[in-house]
């Protein structure tokens, strides 16, 4: 009978939890339908597609994510102190979505979409509920094994200055995650991984300057370049 | 071949009725699965066939090459995808979809690979399943290629693109390679969006890579191509400058 | 266009699928529980409890079973001729299913448990949604499986005469599965399985024999009969 | 600039969680070097050494335990919320610290150790920091593993009676199991094992019973009680 | 031209040797199935049938056997010195017959099945076409694994002097394996798995003798016999 | 042997001379690897045989049997443990160690094996070493096994107790058995404690859980015989009951 | 005794077997040994070193692998019949012997190495030792892979002919290779692989072409050579 | 009780090697860290910063390394004769470490580092820890790894004459290594992948010579040199 009893009280406490955790697996595996969404208008982007119709495309697919995103803040609520209890249930997915926005990002601006920015354009910068720093950095090292594709498609489409360009984030990227004192985990994986997509980027660089192809107006004899 | 055996000829087995009516299902039923089986195994060989043979297609003799691919695949429908037909029966489409499916994918990689080569643009699925209308009598249910094979047909079409790609780039044809080019980039974009929800079929996972690598290729070889053709040759004054692009001469 | 159409097209097709893929996944997902609790009824078998408590407390459920393989047939209805496209989602339930009502009715009966009573008990008779043939003789095997703890628990509650039936029964039954022409297959891997399952009862047969404890009061030291 | 200054908060960022990953570390490190050593007086039971020699062994290792998970609390206080951040690290350590509790519980009063009696063991029953209910389901279905092998070497050892002791605590164990809702996960994989302890265990009584050893008293061939 | 000559060449020799690795696959699944056919009608001796009926039915069979080993004879004659390039194609196939065999002979003269005497059964004392070494080694091991289920079964039938013949055959062949060098790995495997059925054939003589029930009638207080 | 090529005669490759120190060492490194590993596979192979000799230990045996494997396990010893010696010349335990490992964890095993038999105990670490003390010569350092190889050899010891446990019992030789039992029970039991510690070796968990399964073979063997022989008989009155146990006479 | 004599038997066969393969394994290893050897001399015609000077080096090592493969057919003809049953151990030697020899025959003559060739530079024309046909492809395709490295160092050399005739084997091999229907799956492989090398050997001739380099002076716009 | 005794010396034992062990690996873990520091220096070449900025950088790094090598042996010196019972531990790192320096050497110099000058650079010149020679070569061939990405971008940068250089120092390095007598380990597969470096510089080297922008001044055109 006690043996019954205590048993009831963890049959509730399993009901609970696994009901929780279904309703975030729920969430997340919409949020990585409306991923593959993005990824399919940024997969244009490779076509050399104009990026203004891209961006419409993808930015209505944004404001579903930050709905989504919602959803997960408000299931967290509800049992305050265990995000990382659940955390496995969206991790993935929320790596995919930081990608994807970084990708974005750097297409409009230039720059690195930082860690506030990234959780502001998910409606996530007033919520306790917030984007992992490991998900995000993950997430990051995911973006960058997308360039060197983006990179060999521009040149074809004529662009030969994206090489440089992207040269030089990917240098700048790399060194910022030098200052991080990264462990032996899948983190630090990534961002090891990350040279070969520098060094695939550089040896597009190369072919481009030796071909006398790059923009900067430096040819490599005498330099007559920038014909394309 | 169901044998009869009691443990005991006086005490009959009494379950033995009953098992041997489920022998005879088992019996008919694997018989006919081994029967489509091997209609299916024919029908990738010679959808192979047809595939090697388009692969063969230069500038020079599109047409000839096109003409007896097209001859070889309604071959295959005539012969062998005909006997799938009848073996099904309008009936069992999923229940032995299995064993047929193989030579099914392989069919829509050789059909949608022939119509790319003759019209650049993609078979569809419709058109396929009113060509393979006439096979049906009028009475029972035609067979249809359902989505998942055409899906999983036209992921291995990526693969025979990028070798078709990289040989054409090999004989100068750069714009028909980057036709191929932006071909495969949308039906692998559109993949995306699809491969998850495929009846959990776990291949898919595995081919949608298989795919993005194939597509990788082809940029990667359009891209050397074209990085090359645009080099300028400061060295060699007597060329034409205007000259646009040195390849197709190569041939 | 055209293509752009057609993926449209696919997509209404392949949503359409996943979900009554999800209907019939959450129908199972309840057969399987149904199974847990009958499963659980049955093991007082094993302890010895009175058969008729236990045959009516399983009753009931086998009501919940038969509403379930309603709730089934109705969802097959939605989508005729592909019974079989999705039949990987409730075959396993099923040859549960099969198990324990065969167990249950060798129980009753003594007898074999054939597929169209088996129909029959799950309210299928007269439907469209049958149990197919293989996941039926899976089924008998799983229940052949159970056979060796009944009869060692039989025995150890004083009933003698339990193996002798229960050999009688698994000789018959193998024999009746060796009409089959067996493909390289799964069902071929449950019968091979099967003859574990006689060895273990002919061993306690064996066992009880030996000791002068069958009821068929033949001792084995006056027993000359046998001898073939 | 503004990259390293986001870098520079991540490295602090990882370094403190780095950090305190470590320390849970090696606090589980210490934990399972413990149930080793516990571990290896345990199994003293099996060559039937005399039970109170054991405990005391025992014993003074517990205290060790209490020490440890002391500790692991105390960490844990210095990241409020994020217990389940870390809950990896000493996952599978406290599943076996349970295990042990339980076995050393059951040897000495013959019932089930509570999930609040472990915590208290673990001097944790007025801690914030407490045993996940998995990990304690989870450890008690690692202890019925280790009952098999216990009553074979019993039986040997002269004991007839503890088969049937162990076999009716593992058939109430199982049932209160069976009152849990259990996912589709690792605790459920480990429950359906259980099937398997019980098995081997009423093969063990049996053997003795039929074989007239049971403590009972009944022999088999005047026994016709049992029937039911 | 030359070279497509040479090339057309390979052609042809890589279809043939595919070809004749199709005959091959086609000629063992029929052997496997004839093993089926063989493999039940022995389950009768299990039941303590009249030997005569069944080695009847036997030896139909083996008469099929014989053909389809004439069969795989003569394709290999197509391909001289190419029988270990086929070979995986009917070995495990062959390890069966081997078993069969042995084992039916056993029956028949209560001796071990040489090498050459399998040959001869199967038509291949004067072909080209042996049985290689070590799958009738292994054939023999699984006919070992055989016959603790014959001995409990014959017992229980009251032939109460088949476990000593079983036992002092199983003792031979035990010892006579222990002069292999084995290296094998699978065939070390087998042979280290024939202790157990020795333990367990002793086991059921033992049992026999202990209740005077041996044939030779001596009580196991006098029993000096036994000795071999 | 090194090969001298040079890029090119007129420029020699400076780095050339380096390299030939370094092709010297790797040379005698690699002989004297080589002649380690033929050792210890010697070593291996006369310890199985002794190991296959005590198995054909039996009551009637003992002395004989005991005595030949003594003889072999010295000649283990003196013909190619002595090699060992030679070739280690008091250095290089720990750089060779993989390569002699093996032969030195079955001569360990047999030992251990033979000793038991004979004694009913454990040979140790120590005696073991002090067994090896005359093969070195006195100014260079002695051969010692060390804690893992021994560890390691002792694991697999239990693998050879289950054998004989099982084939003892066959002969009736309870008692015998018993011991062995509790021999395995506890070398497994100290195993558990070190287990975790040898230098990372990750073989060990593997080992750990053969050595787990062989001691509940032999628990499991000790069990059934038990059980069986404490059976009352009731049929057979004619039987002493108090007679204990019938397997050594079944003999 | 009998049975004695026969496991004598065995344990002979089985020692032989053992030792065949053992001394088949030691030549092999000579045999990869000596194809080190060749490697690093013809690696000396990337630096263009002049072509007779690296011949009579290699052709020393030659007379080894002749004699090399000489004892791998002795040791085959202690075992007729048997070529098969051991080749797993020589195989991928043998090709890696055919890649060295394909090239240096190429180099010599500009023409492909028959199979009956190769083997006839083996010395094994008159043996019964052959080289297996899939082996012999395989080798031809492991020499394809080289000729991307040569050709560009031939051109950095001056030798701008090189690109030209490279293509045109390259071509005449692809083509020839398109016969087979393969079905083995490494074959295949590296077969698939060839039309990387062919592009790579294309990119070099286009260069060396779109330059005026070629040696045949025609220069691209009336240019109908490059026909051999 | 002397079993007791030995195995109690035996964990004593191994909990002292246990603690040098982890001792060693704190050391290793710095060296690691330092070494990324290095390696993230050494990156700036890459990006054509100037050589004195990046040395003196790096200098200060590798006084670190010093240190910690010289932590190394002081540990070692604990342990007498046991280098390599505990050389697993720091292998990794220092073979990194050797790579890192020879390039910093060749750098300097253009010529390779000795096995006796990486000694001494690490401090261990009188030392009698020593760096094992094959982490030494394996360290080598790391370097040599490098050497391709640094060729493409010193190319990119303008520095037409580097590719020469190194394509020099690399077959140069390739042909020692030829010297040694491999093993089939770590260090040959190494060795082996070192002609991928050499075919990737050797590319660059023609695509420098091709466009006439070698610095030997010789376009190709005119080019009959070459010939060497
Ligand atoms: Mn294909
Ligand atoms: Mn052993």
């Amino acid at each position: 009978a006690l043996m019954d009893k205590q048993f009831e009280a963890f049959r509730q406490h399993l009901e609970e939890s696994g009901s929780l955790r279904d309703r975030f697996r729920a969430v997340a595996t919409q949020i990585e339908a409306t991923n593959r969404n993005i990824n399919s208008f940024l997969l244009l982007i490779h076509q050399s597609r104009p990026m203004p119709e891209v961006l419409e495309k993808v930015n209505s697919e944004i404001d579903v994510l930050k709905r989504l995103f919602n959803q997960l803040a408000e299931i967290a609520r509800e049992c305050p102190g265990q995000y990382y209890r659940y955390h496995g249930n969206w991790k993935s997915e929320t790596q995919a979505v930081v990608s994807l926005l970084a990708f974005l990002h750097w297409l409009e601006t230039g720059t690195l979409l930082g860690h506030a920015e990234a959780e502001q354009k998910l409606g996530l910068d007033k919520s306790e509920f917030r984007i992992d720093v490991e998900d995000y950095l993950i997430g990051i090292c995911f973006m960058a094994n997308d360039l060197p594709r983006y990179v060999v498609n521009r040149v074809t489409a004529g662009d030969y200055d994206c090489p440089r360009k992207v040269m030089k984030f990917l240098t700048d990227l790399h060194a910022a995650f030098r200052m991080l004192n990264l462990r032996n985990d899948f983190l630090r994986k990534k961002f090891d991984g990350m040279k070969y997509d520098q060094r695939k980027v550089e040896e597009v660089y190369y072919d481009v300057k030796i071909r006398g192809l790059a923009v900067d107006g430096d040819t490599m004899v005498e330099g007559t370049e920038g014909q394309q | 071949r169901a044998r009869t055996m009691t443990t005991d000829s006086s005490s009959p087995n009494p379950i033995e009725a009953a098992f041997s009516g489920y022998a005879d299902y088992l019996n008919q039923l694997n018989d006919k699965r081994e029967r489509v089986v091997k209609a299916s195994r024919d029908i990738t060989i010679n959808s192979k066939k047809v595939i090697f043979e388009v692969h063969r297609i230069s500038k020079h003799n599109k047409e000839k090459v096109l003409e007896k691919a097209n001859k070889n695949l309604a071959a295959v429908v005539d012969q062998h995808i005909s006997r799938l037909v009848k073996e099904l029966n309008g009936t069992d489409f999923w229940k032995l979809r299995r064993a047929y499916s193989p030579g099914i994918q392989e069919y829509v990689e050789a059909a949608t690979f022939y119509n790319f080569c003759r019209t650049g643009s993609l078979l569809t699925l419709d058109e396929m399943n009113a060509a393979l209308l006439p096979l049906s009598d009028p009475f029972s249910k035609p067979l249809k290629i359902n989505v998942l094979d055409y899906l999983l047909g036209l992921a291995d079409l990526t693969g025979e693109l990028m070798r078709l790609a990289i040989v054409r780039l090999s004989d100068g044809e750069l714009e028909f390679a980057g036709k191929i080019c932006r071909f495969a980039q949308e039906i692998h974009r559109h993949m995306t969006v699809l491969a998850p929800n495929m009846d959990g079929d776990t291949d898919m996972t595995f081919k949608m890579d298989t795919m993005l690598q194939s597509v990788m290729k082809i940029e990667n070889a359009c891209y050397t191509v074209h990085v090359r053709g645009s080099e300028n040759i400061p060295l060699l004054g007597s060329m034409d400058p205007s000259y646009p692009m040195m390849l197709p001469d190569l041939e």
